[in-house]
């Protein structure tokens, strides 16, 4: 798999399909054994659950996939989706300030953190791993302090984020257009097509001309913003910021779109696989709850089926190419 | 198929997907002699040493080896068959130091522990065959393309094969180094090693090998002994004459310099001073580690340099800035395609593609139809041979892949190509293509400044002869005065005068 | 012993399991607050959970001249052997919200778990009549207030054979999982009545879930008295929580441990009350 | 920094020498920065402390060193430090088995699990961030599970891995021989050489006839191993097995890691490097508890000063290499 726009072919070539789609195929045989293990899996208002459940992950690994994709990592995410939507609401419940910019503000905090973690690997040449790592402890350390270890409740903006518009479901609706803003930027924008560069071989593409410490910078603050979003969904859902939100959500970010088809040395990714990826983990949970699985079972159950999951997809892709 | 061949390959086929890369071809091997492959690049050489290497199965025909047939599913039963490979590629750890990368895959050891003397033993012994002078501890990703190639070569002699399978060494050496490996391989031969030798340099075909089978497109066309004159040899791998292997067309050179660097200091470099007019084409000649790769680099905007200028058209460029540098109209063909050209997993229309990526987006959107376009025209007027523009370039033969690097710069219009070995692994029909399109750039108003180790290249398509010494420029010549010696003479001085200066 | 050395001035260091929980929180403003009235120099560390970190802060108090120490475990079993150094350097420990196993020390401030987990299943149990299926939200698995609130809640409903336990599953005392969890859980259990949760922010988490369901078709009772849990018991939405006193807790350790650093005598067991907040009396626990 | 020997010269190399310690500098720089802030750092007792504090997590990332130098990531080491505490407190506590075998038990478990993640990447082709991560949960859970969520009580021999030898914690004692026969692994033998190459560059290993597969494997054994190990120290200093224990303890594993130089594209990486990198994360935590600064400062210094630790790293780096 790689970024590459296969040739169009006459014909559904099935084979390729299935080696560009193996997280795809895990997808579809987990949701035909949750269905078979219970019939409540298959009905309307459990997908629509697992729609909304899974959007937080999803849109958090939407923005990861720019970072993994130009062969980085962001371990940051969950700690900025923490204080974008703890900003945001005290920009309205506590400083009273317009709640109209609520979003904006959450929005620009969680892109100044990426753009923050984008300088130091960039222009401090910290390997990315440990530029996110020292903001995930730094940015959870300022949100406690914002808030004092304290719950904020969200204003209307923020909690109607985590609302429903008619009879769709606000997160739904923001995984859906994010998703879709995501993958156009990333396969149509000179943005996207200079983080698979950049991810593929660095060197190359800055002999090419490609400006990678501005790409660099570039990926994470796409990350932090799609994190913002992300965590202000989650508090809209809660009708409250909270200082330990998505705490630990970064692995379960990077996960999805690893099962996604991307590779963790860059080069590689696309926002399908990352929603498909995400939408595995989602769904085991959601399976395995329904199936009142113990708690500790479960674990061991989600990290069999996410290595099942990327299984299928490396097998896959080794059948078509050599 | 004669009886005393120590290794055959016969009739075997080999295709990826629906490509057919290896089409019934039987090859053999003879103790103390050396069997050339020859053929463009793309005909499936290096395909076919793999089989024997262990990399790639064949999909039918088999590999006989005194006479037996063999079974090579991976590199270690190549290696106990006693058969030793120098692949096209590098394949060097880095992060390693020389004499681990010599022993690599058998380090020397009891009960699991390395005996690191015995370690640098061999590693030095390896190195001695060759002549050369080296810090075994070196790690290999501080050595020069070159000095990288003969760690390599080092590697493969240590194992003392019965089979020696050479793939393209000498594409990125100089002639100094080519000879020692000639000697080398000389003295193997009595040994009784058999030996495959590919190389797209006819004229050292003459000077080791024993006959020639040509290849063509993956199939067999003809052995020949290996005196056939070159003319012959070219006919029977490209299927046609190519006239002129060196097509320059002098353009008159404008009067202001398109290119000026002066004063330019950096590492072993010191206060390089050169200029290139419009049309010109400047080859800079040199030893081994003379520096001109640095100097190219340094120009490029690669590496950062302590002091001097670089200006194009008269203004003067930022330093370790290739963004700034490829907007003024620099192009940069860098010296190892692999780790410093390619994204290896992307498409080729995409690798051709980098350079203009930026220039042709509109706001912000990839200009996806034009990329394409451009892509093919270049990859057609190269003759790049591949299954189509999408595949990733990984899959291509090293010369095309070349080419591709080459194509990327011409399609962005660069105004002053910066050349590292441009050829390197690039086979006569196609050069003869580079070297047109180099002419292209010249006679309408643009420059080249290429470093060069094959002098037959510098002297057939340079107006101009820098010849670099020891980090300084040593002398110019100009091309229709120059010849190998006079070139060598100054290539040598500067190592003269410092030993004369050491022995005060 | 240090004999007539004042309060005044002493330093001493409060061991927290976790801050990132208003719970503890509170608990440490109410510590603070006394500890600055007494004139106390109080420092407080976070493990965050993790019973090896509390041990290394434990470890380096001790040796930091630190001359008494108020403990809120991470873990009441792996307590003994964080608190070894500061036993050694005999100096008083007062133990506050989870206890520590058989170390010996100067008092234990606490509201009891077991007695809070079954008032809180009681609360539950009455408000749906006696009968009904029930889901258990429980907080991070193997910790002590996990362990303890369940056994609470065994005994609680044991009263009560029509109520029936429909599934048990962990949200980590967490909010946001607990949303999800509960929201699962709906769906394969649509019949489930009433969700008894181990501590406020998993009840406001399936409150959330349940929507317009929560107080009215499913009951919820949580457990803390979080300031957020009082809003939704006036609100309606929370049955009842269990109302521990977090600050009084934190006021009432740091006041005996002033005693304690003085060799003045004090009382072993200090039972902070555990109140059932319900719409009946949430109004006198809102004002203060 | 690299793995190599570097040419023993006439005279002391002060530039070099930076370049390859540029964490130790860190790592001085902060010890001098403490001393200053507050006396109490540099006492015996003290000093004794941060020995003992920061054994578990040295003792894992020497474990982790190899996996990194091999290219690969393991997520798996804390999860698997809990079920070797849980299984040989088991062994002895509850199924009332001999004593003297439990850290046997406890080691080989912690190898079999590194076994079982060397094996899906090696031969089931997953990448290493997601075998591991699959492994963290599974082995999680299943610890757990064993436990039934409580904690066990340690039996004497794995007590006695968390007390004293005569003057002498035992943890430092461990930490000091096990750093000892890591390095001498990881430089004089096969097993440490092979790793280098593969995570140098895989495909020249495997041309060379390296033996990739079963490279991958071993680091993974050894990882688990030692993360078994730690895993007994951390559980004997507290007299008992927790099913949480040493949980989030792989982010701190591979930043002290990375801290000590290694690079997580592969090929690098040192046990001294490790040591270092270890001492860093013990002692910014303990100096900020000396310091009493608030617990929410403190995550955001500990950000600062990773950062800044490996920013000197890369700095002296830079000013020798270019
Ligand atoms: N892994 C692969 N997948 C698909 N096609 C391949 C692969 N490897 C080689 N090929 C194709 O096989 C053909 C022969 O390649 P090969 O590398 O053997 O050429 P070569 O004769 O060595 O050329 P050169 O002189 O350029 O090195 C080329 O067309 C190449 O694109
Ligand atoms: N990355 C590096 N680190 C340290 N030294 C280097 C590095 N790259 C090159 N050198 C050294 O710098 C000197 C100049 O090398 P350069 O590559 O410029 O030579 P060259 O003339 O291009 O020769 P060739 O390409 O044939 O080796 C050599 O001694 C080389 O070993
Ligand atoms: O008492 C506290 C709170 O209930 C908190 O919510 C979890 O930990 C317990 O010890
Ligand atoms: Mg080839
Ligand atoms: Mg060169």
């Amino acid at each position: 798999m790689s970024s590459v726009a296969t040739t169009p072919k006459k014909g559904f070539d099935f084979k390729a399909f299935l080696a560009n789609n193996g997280a795809l195929v895990g997808l579809v045989v987990l949701c035909l054994a949750m269905f078979i293990a219970t019939p409540r899996f298959l009905t309307g208002p459990n997908l629509m659950n697992i729609g909304i459940q899974v959007s937080t992950i999803a849109v958090m690994a939407f923005g990861m996939t720019f970072v993994i994709v130009a062969a980085g990592i962001d371990l940051s995410v969950g700690s900025i989706a923490a204080i974008s939507a703890m900003t945001s609401s005290y920009w309205v419940t506590t400083a009273g300030l317009p709640d109209g910019l609520s979003i904006v503000v959450g929005l620009a905090i969680g892109g100044l953190c990426g753009w923050v973690t984008g300088a130091m690997s960039a222009y401090g040449k910290l390997p990315t791993f440990i530029a996110s790592l020292a903001m995930l402890t730094i940015v959870r350390g300022l949100t406690l302090v914002i808030s004092d270890g304290r719950p904020i409740a969200t204003g209307d903006s923020v909690s109607w984020l985590g609302g429903d518009l008619g009879f769709m479901p606000v997160p739904i609706l923001i995984l859906i257009v994010s998703g879709l803003i995501a993958a156009f930027v990333l396969n149509r924008t000179i943005i996207g097509k200079n983080a698979f560069a950049v991810g593929g071989n660095t060197e190359a593409a800055r002999l090419s001309g490609i400006p990678v410490k501005r790409v660099l910078v570039t990926v994470f603050v796409i990350s932090g913003i799609f994190a913002a979003l992300s965590g202000m969904i989650l508090a809209g859902r809660l009708d409250s910021a909270q200082p330990t939100l998505a705490s630990g959500y970064e692995l379960d970010a990077i996960a999805a779109v690893v099962i996604g088809g991307a590779s963790l040395s860059g080069g590689v990714g696309r926002i399908s696989g990352t929603l498909i990826g995400a939408l595995v983990l989602a769904v085991i949970r959601n399976g395995l709850n329904l199936l009142s699985v113990s708690a500790f079972w479960q674990q061991v159950v989600i990290g069999l089926v996410i290595a099942i999951a990327v299984g299928f997809d490396v097998l896959r892709r080794k059948n078509v190419r050599h | 198929m004669s009886n005393d061949a120590l290794l055959v390959l016969d009739r075997v086929c080999k295709s990826f997907g629906p490509v057919q890369v290896i089409d019934e071809v039987t090859v053999e091997v003879h103790a103390g002699k050396v069997s050339v492959l020859l053929g463009e690049n793309g005909a499936g050489k290096s395909t076919l040493i793999k089989m024997i290497a262990g990399v790639h199965s064949a999909d039918s025909g088999r590999i006989l080896m005194d006479g037996k047939e063999v079974q090579i599913p991976d590199t270690k039963a190549s290696e106990a068959l006693g058969i030793a490979t120098i692949h096209q590629e590098l394949n060097l750890v880095p992060s390693m130091t020389i004499a681990e990368n010599i022993t690599l895959g058998r380090v020397p050891r009891r009960f699991g522990i390395i005996n690191r003397r015995e370690m640098r033993r061999i590693a030095r012994e390896a190195l001695d065959q060759l002549g050369l002078n080296l810090d075994v501890n070196t790690p290999v990703g501080d050595l020069g393309l070159a000095q990288q190639q003969l760690v390599e070569i080092a590697k493969a002699l240590s194992l003392d094969a019965r089979v020696l399978i050479l793939d393209e060494p000498t594409a990125a050496l100089t002639n100094a180094e080519i000879a020692g490996l000639f000697e080398v391989v000389n003295q193997l031969k009595t040994k009784g090693v058999g030996m495959v030798f590919i190389s797209h340099h006819l004229d050292e075909i003459a000077a080791i090998g024993d006959f020639v089978n040509v290849l063509r497109d993956g199939k067999f066309i003809a052995t020949v002994p290996a005196d056939t004159p070159e003319n012959e040899l070219v006919r029977l791998m490209v299927g046609r004459d190519i006239d002129a292997q060196f097509p320059r067309q002098t353009a008159t050179p404008g009067e202001q310099h398109l290119l000026s660097v002066e004063n330019l200091s950096v590492g072993a470099l010191q206060n390089i001073s050169l200029s290139v007019r419009p049309g010109e084409v400047v080859a800079l000649a040199g030893l081994m580690g003379a520096g001109r790769t640095e100097l190219i680099r340094a120009i490029a905007g690669a590496d950062k340099y302590t002091s001097g200028t670089v200006k194009v058209a008269g203004k003067k460029l930022p330093r370790n800035d290739v963004a700034a540098a490829t907007r003024a109209g620099l192009g940069h063909v860098p010296e190892d395609r692999k780790t410093q050209g390619l994204v290896l997993d992307a498409s080729v229309a995409e690798n051709i593609g980098y350079a203009t990526m930026a220039s042709t987006a509109k706001a912000g959107l990839v200009d996806r139809k034009g990329q394409r376009e451009r892509a093919e025209k270049v990859a057609a007027r190269l003759r790049i041979r591949m299954g189509n523009i999408d595949q990733p370039i990984r899959s291509l033969s090293g010369g095309n892949q070349q080419k591709a690097v080459f194509g990327r710069w011409f399609s962005a219009g660069a105004k002053v190509l910066l050349l590292d070995e441009p050829t390197r692994g690039v086979d006569v029909g196609a050069k003869v293509e580079i070297y047109e399109l180099i002419n292209e750039i010249t006679s309408s108003g643009g420059c080249v400044l290429m470093a060069s180790s094959e002098l037959p290249e510098v002297l057939g398509m340079s107006d101009r002869v820098l010849v670099m010494s020891q980090g300084r420029i040593a002398g110019e010549l100009a091309t229709n005065e120059a010849t190998q010696d006079s070139i060598m003479a100054l290539a040598v001085s500067n190592v003269h005068r410092e030993d004369e200066m050491g022995k005060k | 012993g240090r004999g007539e050395a004042a309060a005044e001035g002493a330093k001493a260091t409060l061991a927290v399991s976790t801050l990132n929980n208003p719970f503890f929180v509170d608990l440490r403003d109410g510590a603070q607050a006394e500890a600055a009235e007494l004139g106390i120099d109080l420092s407080v560390v976070d493990a965050q959970n993790d019973s090896a970190s509390q041990a290394n802060q434990l470890a380096t108090a001790a040796t930091d001249g630190t001359e008494g120490v108020i403990i809120n475990a991470v873990d009441t079993e792996t307590a003994e052997a964080g608190l070894a150094p500061i036993v050694s350097a005999e100096l008083p420990i007062v133990a506050v919200d989870r206890s520590v196993g058989d170390t010996k020390v100067a008092s234990f401030v606490a509201s009891d778990n077991v007695a809070g987990g079954e008032q809180a299943a009681k609360a539950l149990a009455e408000s749906l009549g006696g009968k009904g299926k029930i889901i258990i939200l429980e907080g991070v698995p193997g910790a002590s207030a996990t362990n303890e609130r369940g056994e609470g809640f065994t005994k609680g409903l044991k009263e009560f054979g029509d109520i029936k336990v429909v599934s048990s599953q962990t949200a980590n005392f967490d909010r946001a999982e607990a949303l999800d969890v509960v929201t699962n859980l709906m769906q394969s259990n649509p019949d489930a009545t009433g969700v008894l949760a181990m501590n406020d922010e998993m009840a406001l988490g399936a409150i959330q879930a349940l929507g317009a369901k929560a107080g009215k078709d499913v009951k919820v009772v949580g457990f803390d008295g979080t300031e957020d849990g009082f809003k939704a018991v006036e609100a309606g939405t929370l049955v009842a929580t269990i109302a521990q006193n977090p600050a009084e807790l934190g006021k009432q350790s740091v006041q005996i441990l002033a005693k304690a650093m003085k060799d003045e005598a004090v009382e072993e067991v200090v039972q902070v009350a555990v109140d059932t907040v319900n719409t009946d009396n949430v109004a006198d626990y809102v004002t203060k």
